[in-house]
């Protein structure tokens, strides 16, 4: 069975759900920070392969961990968002904070 | 019977639900089968899930802030026009005026972006929040489903959808 | 929070319609997105929704005959149950042990098969019907869903699903 | 696009919808009729391919269609039913009478 979150070196990698809204957000912001709090994580990477809606609360999400990272002294990045996701993100303005790839960049060291 | 749906121009339903986290997916889904007749896009559609799915939560967080009580949706449809309405008797808002504003939220300690009633306003053609202190929150929006023969996504009943676009 | 959803025992939706045939598909997705949160398998809820199509088309053609009223579902989860309940206030059965013996119908001119109820308990695991000319009818259906934590097929929230079977 | 009826020869294909339930099988059976009594159909063959839920307005559906055909003097197949199709026509007693095939039959010659 595929892992949700899955560490590798200092990179958290959060596999995010078919739909991220309030009830998938709460669980996941649950268990992120408690990983990233308890390792040396310099990278969240959220994971929109799978995700075919997000609403707000997913929005809240990821600028909630954002700060976070910010203040570890880290940094997060979006990765595989559809075209329904990117739109999502737009509108919101959260591309202009985080960085968001179409696919997964190299440079993540995945 | 054909004629007689053809030129329907009204439909109505309402759903009531407990207000749980776990019941904000099937209140989309809902009204996302519901607005199917309309033969919305998939870009619709995900504008009228995601509009829902704002008001749902706000309704389970901020108006009952976790206690189990109902929530309500009324959605119509005339002619080629959805309209939504989602309801709690929950806390109310003081100032709707100032709660609409993008980025203002009474609950960031829980990583709330304040972009409910922006992301509502965005996808849907018209939003009216009617609210009073200690007498719920009622949302009310409304969308208008270009009706374009040319396209028909896949939802419930494309072949029938086509079959009668064929007419 | 968590924890509270886990240990949840209960959960509840009220739906109501017009009786037109459009809403049908719309009846049978709702009930089916309620569902979900038992992690059922794709059969249970073919099962689920054929069920309630059967009860859905019965009160619109037999309830109402054609006439635009409300059709309302009631539905409940009680730890791994789903009961349903399909009401109409239409005009009702006389014989309700003889309506529901297999390919009895009182409209074979409109190609019904008289295998609705018959269908209704074969896929659920309990049928009740009440009725009373003049009156209406309900039908209470349940249906138990088995627990099985390797499972969970790909509906609404697969991945959430999949988290929590792993805790 | 693809058409829901399409008549070879003698034999008059209906590529059935996602969903046959009482709404959709009411315009198919209109369809169907119309077509069948104003020319010389042999076989009317119902074809699941697409179709993903059918109940028992479906099975009413396909016995008048039956009837129909065997006093016209022709019949009635289905052909490329899912496991679920499988299941309800099964169910119903249908497959008795009516011929199921997984796949199109060579011998229909389409
Ligand atoms: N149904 C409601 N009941 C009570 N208060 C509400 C309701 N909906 C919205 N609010 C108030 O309006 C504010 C802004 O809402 P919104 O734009 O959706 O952002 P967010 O949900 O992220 O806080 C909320 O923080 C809350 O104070
Ligand atoms: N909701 C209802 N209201 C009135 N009569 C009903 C209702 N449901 C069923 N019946 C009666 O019971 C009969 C058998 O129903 P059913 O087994 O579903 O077969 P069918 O719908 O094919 O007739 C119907 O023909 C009708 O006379």
């Amino acid at each position: 069975m595929e892992q949700l979150f899955t560490i590798s070196g200092t990179t958290l990698i959060i596999r995010l759900p078919a739909e991220l809204d309030h009830h998938s957000s709460e669980k996941i912001r649950l268990e992120a920070d408690r990983l990233a709090t308890g390792r040396n994580i310099r990278w969240m990477l959220f994971d929109f392969g799978q995700t075919v809606f997000m609403d707000s609360s997913g929005i809240g999400m990821l600028i909630g961990r954002y700060k976070m990272m910010r203040f570890l002294g880290g940094n997060v990045a979006a990765v595989r968002a559809n075209e329904q996701i990117q739109r999502v993100l737009t509108l919101s303005g959260i591309d202009k904070v985080i960085d968001v790839y179409e696919g997964i960049p190299q440079q993540l060291n995945l | 019977m054909n004629q007689g749906e053809r030129t329907m121009q009204q439909n109505e339903m309402k759903l009531e639900f407990d207000s749980r986290s776990c019941n904000e997916g099937f209140a989309r889904v809902a009204v996302a089968a519901f607005m199917t007749q309309l033969n919305p896009t998939l870009e619709e559609v995900a504008d009228v899930k995601t509009a829902v799915s704002e008001a749902v939560t706000n309704a389970i967080i901020h108006g009952y802030e976790g206690r189990v009580k109902k929530v309500e949706i009324f959605c119509r449809i005339e002619q080629e026009t959805l309209f939504v309405e989602v309801r709690d008797e929950g806390k109310g808002i003081p100032d709707v005026e100032l709660a609409m504003q993008p980025m203002y939220t009474t609950k960031a300690e829980c990583d709330r972006a304040g972009m409910g009633f922006a992301f509502m306003e965005a996808f849907m053609d018209a939003l009216e929040v009617e609210s009073a202190p200690g007498r719920g929150t009622c949302v009310r929006m409304r969308k208008h489903i270009r009706h374009d023969t040319e396209q028909f996504p896949g939802y419930l009943d494309t072949e029938t959808a086509k079959n009668m676009a064929e007419r």
